[in-house]
């Protein structure tokens, strides 16, 4: 457990670089700092208030709280969370990973033009208003979706599709760089093999995130669906990583790195909802389908005039409503695999897609009322690192 | 005394330095400036692909060239630049002369052109 | 002919090149060529901090553009570089008219004024 | 295990940018794909069938086969490993990482001018019938080598040689680079920091390589003999570093980064074979040889005529063989060590490599026949991320 | 036990990454071989005789000795640790980590200008005559310190104090670099993405710094301690990150990048002694308070004219003697906070302080008896890496 | 008007600067621009070594500074170069000296003389 919320950890600065590569040089410190940021603002949030909204005691399944989970005062070293044999403590930290992981995965579609103090006020209000609510309809046992039999083994709905839905709200809100040119590719990234390693660090966290997952589960299972969910995953990235290459290959003549990167972020979304719940096999079906409707997602996205820089809904909205009805097409447990079980997993779709369009709307209109969401165009002109953090990604050449 | 700008493909550097040892005096220690740069002109650059997305640039890069000649060496090093430079496809680049009125070696302070 | 050139504003490359365009005959294959550097003047550039040292650099990014051109369109390109670099504010730059003697397409040789 | 596994798969990336920091930057991604591909392909291959070809059930001791491991169909989630108390599944992923990133080795050898789609069939290949028959004669109880008696802990035999010689073989089927003189330094690592970088994060992985590969051993013993590969790892690691830096220094007047790091990974290599099976005093032995040594023969080699671009043959190959017979030689358990066992390593190293050289051959001669190994010069000229990926790993300056 | 000891040792390539993203391009190599180069001179010493020194049976409480323990001899495979059922081989690795990364360290105090051979020198010398007797005193269970009772959960004393303490003695012995000028950015740091990766991957090895070192504890707390410990040291980090970066916006106007990374450091610096004996809400407080006072040490210490490149005593001794201090004041466990624990604390604050400054005095001379401690004034203007090391960490451009 | 162009070592463009302070009008607001190049000639690279196989690299790294100037203060500023960038020792660079026709502020669009 403990060493799982540690791998999730890794994901920030992994998402981070995987971001900060796509972008050009003069934006590139302050998009790693969107990710960053948020282990800041929800780490201390999370702490304050945040597991007590989302795992306290339900208040009619709606949202949950408890007065002495406030700071985590009740929560006494030797707590255990209800009868898994594990620390509560260990609990609250890997939920806290997840949290602080989501608003960060939003950042990637306002990337390069989103002012820094909008956006830490975003971050702060998306997760107590959207975040907290969800994560406890689908994983509090109290909670309203998670009763009625919605499955969600590590976050496809409450992860994927909210930060999904709302990086695409946010980023037709915001509007589309000053350079943007739809259907051409007008920003070219300024450092791939960043992209690369921070694909390469989400993988192993990523392991962390589906694995660790397998707590949620009753004791006994515990231990070998952690071993499942470690299959599914490692195996729908790889087939999500060949298809996307290939698809790409015989569609514009060139396997691309970045497609291949890609390929395994989006195979990894779709797989999480359905980590622990579907064979190999399935799982290989799931992570070839993500990733090649992904990859048309992504490019037909981009004839559009909305512009979500680094595509964090073609991948993660997409992916996770992929993985969300799979799961329910193809699990095997805890429950058969029936039309009964897609329809509910739809609903949970539809639920969290609800959610991050008003809850992303209510949340900007909030932020936009206390400070300017967007940078202006001289800022964005000459880059928000030096504008705004007063800092240079790289110092190198003339006099230094 | 000229100088000689040339603008050439990058990949041609080491053919264009060939050449122009063969033709400058002081062999091992013939003297040249290179400087990188991007070029406009007939050539495209090669397409490039960001999530689906092409474009093919139209700034290409290249070597600028700088030599500081006295008169007599001008016409041998062009043939130079031009042997070690010339691809026949477009993109070749091109030699600019230019007049060179006065050349100051930093280290000694000798000038005009035996400073060359 | 002559070789101009001129220090601009990074960000001003774009609206030069337009400019450019309409005044010089191959459209979309005007030529040019364009160079990374750094400006000292005036302008000074933006704060950088770091672990609260400030310090304000002196040395501003540029962009030098370098174009030959044969005496008549030197006026219509300095015209057109004006019209696209200008932004009234500290830093706009510099152009720079020297004269050019001779001029080589390395690709065919061809020299002088049809080369340029 | 599951831990274990997420380490070695954090070899990837690790690999990928201690490769990809020493080519040219017009290579860089194609060098950091060959090990993001391998994931990839072998990912796929692993669960259709290589699992099965490797660890099922064995044909008199040359090839394992069971239609239910086909797909890992036959796998159920609580199916136990052997009498070990772990679950299959984890066996099988963490079996999988050895097969992903051994033929990424052998891809340092061939970087700069092998041609992508060649090398993604030669990967397919080589996996299917080099590792995977290598893979059962050593490791499957039933293996006709396991059987007698060699001992390769952690895949010195199985990985590294059979990579390291593999790669000599394809570098001189394929050729040298266009630019390479023999004996001088023609070619700069573009961005040394990202192979200083790519070689911790081995490091760091290979811990769960070795320390993971304890489970191979009898239930009681498999915690203490973990904690020992691990001291024999990080030991043997230590020691290769100072010897190949302080050797480095004597020798040419310079201690190196590239040194230190390559000496790290050549310690690593070495000790891969022996991690459970010598004390930590002999682990200090080995390493420290396999430091000089490897040294030398990366530099020997690069007086002769072939260009084994990231020297895969001098670390991997050599470091291999150096631990293999050392094994022999200094092992206190499961055997006492003894002229015997040398001899029987001596075999071991002998079979890795024969089986490495006919296979290497046949399967590049299978691709070549398929689709040509190698690029063009003009593509190697302008590079292969731009001609064959459509990509530049770096966009800076002009226009951005 | 032993994930946490390859978590510690990912700290040594983040450390790396962390200085040599701040250093100029001329001296990234020199600046990351520090950090590597320790692993390999103190992971040998350590396994030679620095193990022994420091928890081999204890003198009189002063320093620890045992003949088997030279060169691990007399560990066997299954000897256990105390009774805490750990194999005593985890505990020496785990250990060792520790004793790698401190001297890491104090590198970044004198980057820039410090001669390779005699960084090399320091790192054993120092290790020897400072690190072992310390570790001993604190950790050590006859170890005299220990035995007063002062608190030290994972090493605020013996590494941070002792490190940063020690880095700034050196750089005031070793003087400032040439074009250091006192309240400037004289030098910029040339790569802050790496910066930003490394603390990155500090933060995520920091939690095997942490959480790891609740296995002192007696056995059953041990788990929960662990749990503890990875919340405070979440907490802590996350408030330390905002509460540098919030006091830096309102100061200067900028809210930057490296602030937010430097904060993060700081805190998980303020939190290490104090991780499993305080509540959440404490490691709250303890964070926000190490992130501004280390803010307001580094600002105030660069107006002075000693030049502690990269503020490793602002960080690492300010830090660590914040948190050895609240630990007396805050914690609830072993003990209840108090007057006479504080006293205890800060005891140990001024023996940590002292043996650093005799010790660093002592060591530094004896090594500047052997070879100059500075480089020369041309090696110091054209940069260590290729002066030193004879390579250049990026090649680029013209010619390749 | 001329078109001054230094080539110097990286580590004197504080030195040159300085005394080009001193010797130009505009004190803190001299203007110059700065570019990075790579120079061949006597001066050779310094070793580098990769995995025990050495090379030396012909090409090194130099700044080129370009100055233009009316020309009453061309002589100063060479004086001023040559006084900050001479170290004495092979490599220390050169200055060209070339004609300028003419030169254009782009801010203002004034020319010649008092745009310089
Ligand atoms: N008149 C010019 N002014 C400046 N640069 C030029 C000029 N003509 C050519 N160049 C440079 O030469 C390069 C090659 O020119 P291009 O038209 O592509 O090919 P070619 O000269 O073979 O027809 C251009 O990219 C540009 O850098
Ligand atoms: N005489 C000159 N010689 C060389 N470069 C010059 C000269 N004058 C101006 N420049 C270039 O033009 C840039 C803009 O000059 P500056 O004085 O900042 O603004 P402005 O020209 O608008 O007054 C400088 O950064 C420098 O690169
Ligand atoms: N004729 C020339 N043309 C172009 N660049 C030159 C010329 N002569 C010298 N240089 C530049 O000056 C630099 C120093 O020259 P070098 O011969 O090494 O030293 P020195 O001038 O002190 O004898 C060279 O690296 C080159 O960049």
């Amino acid at each position: 457990m403990l060493s799982s919320a540690a791998l999730v950890l890794l994901m920030v600065p992994g998402l981070a670089l995987f971001y900060g590569g796509m972008v050009r040089r003069k934006n590139v410190l302050t998009t790693i700092m969107h990710s960053f940021v948020c282990m800041a603002v929800v780490g201390v949030q999370w702490v304050l208030f945040g597991y007590a909204l989302a795992f306290g005691t339900s208040q009619g399944g709606w949202i949950g709280w408890d007065w002495s989970l406030v700071g985590l005062r009740g929560i006494t070293m030797d707590k255990a969370f209800l009868d898994k044999g594990i620390p509560e403590l260990a609990f609250v930290m890997f939920q806290g990973k997840f949290a602080i992981i989501t608003p960060a995965l939003i950042s990637g579609a306002i990337a390069e033009r989103v002012r820094f103090p909008a956006f830490l006020l975003f971050t702060l209000l998306w997760t107590t208003l959207v975040y907290c609510p969800l994560a406890h309809w689908v994983w509090s046992p109290d909670g309203w979706l998670c009763k009625l039999g919605v499955l969600d083994f590590a976050g496809g709905t409450v992860v994927h599709i909210s930060a999904g839905v709302s990086a695409l709200v946010l980023a037709m809100r915001i509007g589309p760089r000053r350079d943007y040119v739809p259907g051409q590719a007008s920003v070219m990234p300024h450092n791939l093999p960043f992209t690369l390693l921070g694909a390469g660090l989400l993988w192993f966290g990523w392991f962390g995130f589906n694995a660790g997952s397998a707590v949620g589960l009753p004791g006994p299972v515990a231990g070998p669906a952690a071993a499942l969910a470690f299959t599914t995953t490692q195996t729908a990235a790889a087939a999500a990583a060949l298809a996307w290459l290939l698809y790409e290959w015989l569609r514009h003549g060139r396997p691309t790195s970045l497609g291949l990167a890609s390929g395994i972020i989006a195979g990894l979304v779709a797989i999480t909802p359905a980590a622990g719940f579907v064979t190999p096999l399935s799982a290989l079906g799931i992570g070839a389908l993500s990733g090649v409707v992904c990859c048309i997602a992504v490019q037909w996205k981009s004839r559009l005039r909305y512009d979500d820089s680094l595509d964090a809904f073609g991948v993660h909205g997409v992916g996770g409503m992929i993985g969300a009805v799979l799961t329910g097409a193809l699990c095997f447990m805890p429950v058969e695999a029936s039309a009964a079980q897609v329809g509910k997993q739809l609903l949970g779709v539809g639920v969290g897609v609800g959610t991050a369009i008003v809850g992303t709307l209510a949340v900007s209109a909030l932020v936009h009322a206390c400070t300017p969401l967007r940078a202006s165009d001289e800022e964005e002109r000459d880059g928000l690192d030096i504008t705004t953090h007063g800092e240079r990604a790289y110092h190198a050449a003339i006099g230094h | 005394m000229k100088l000689i700008q040339a603008i050439i493909r990058p990949e041609r550097l080491e053919a264009v330095q060939r050449e122009l040892r063969s033709v400058l005096d002081e062999q091992e220690h013939y003297r040249m400036t290179v400087q990188t740069c991007e070029g406009h002109g007939r050539q495209e650059g090669r397409v490039e692909i960001v999530r689906g997305r092409e474009s093919r640039p139209r700034l290409v890069e290249k070597l600028q060239v700088t030599i500081a000649l006295n008169d007599a060496y001008v016409e041998p090093a062009v043939q130079a630049i031009l042997r070690g430079a010339r691809t026949g496809q477009v993109g070749d680049g091109k030699i600019f002369v230019t007049p060179l009125e006065d050349c100051i070696r930093i280290r000694t302070g000798e000038r005009g052109g035996k400073a060359v």
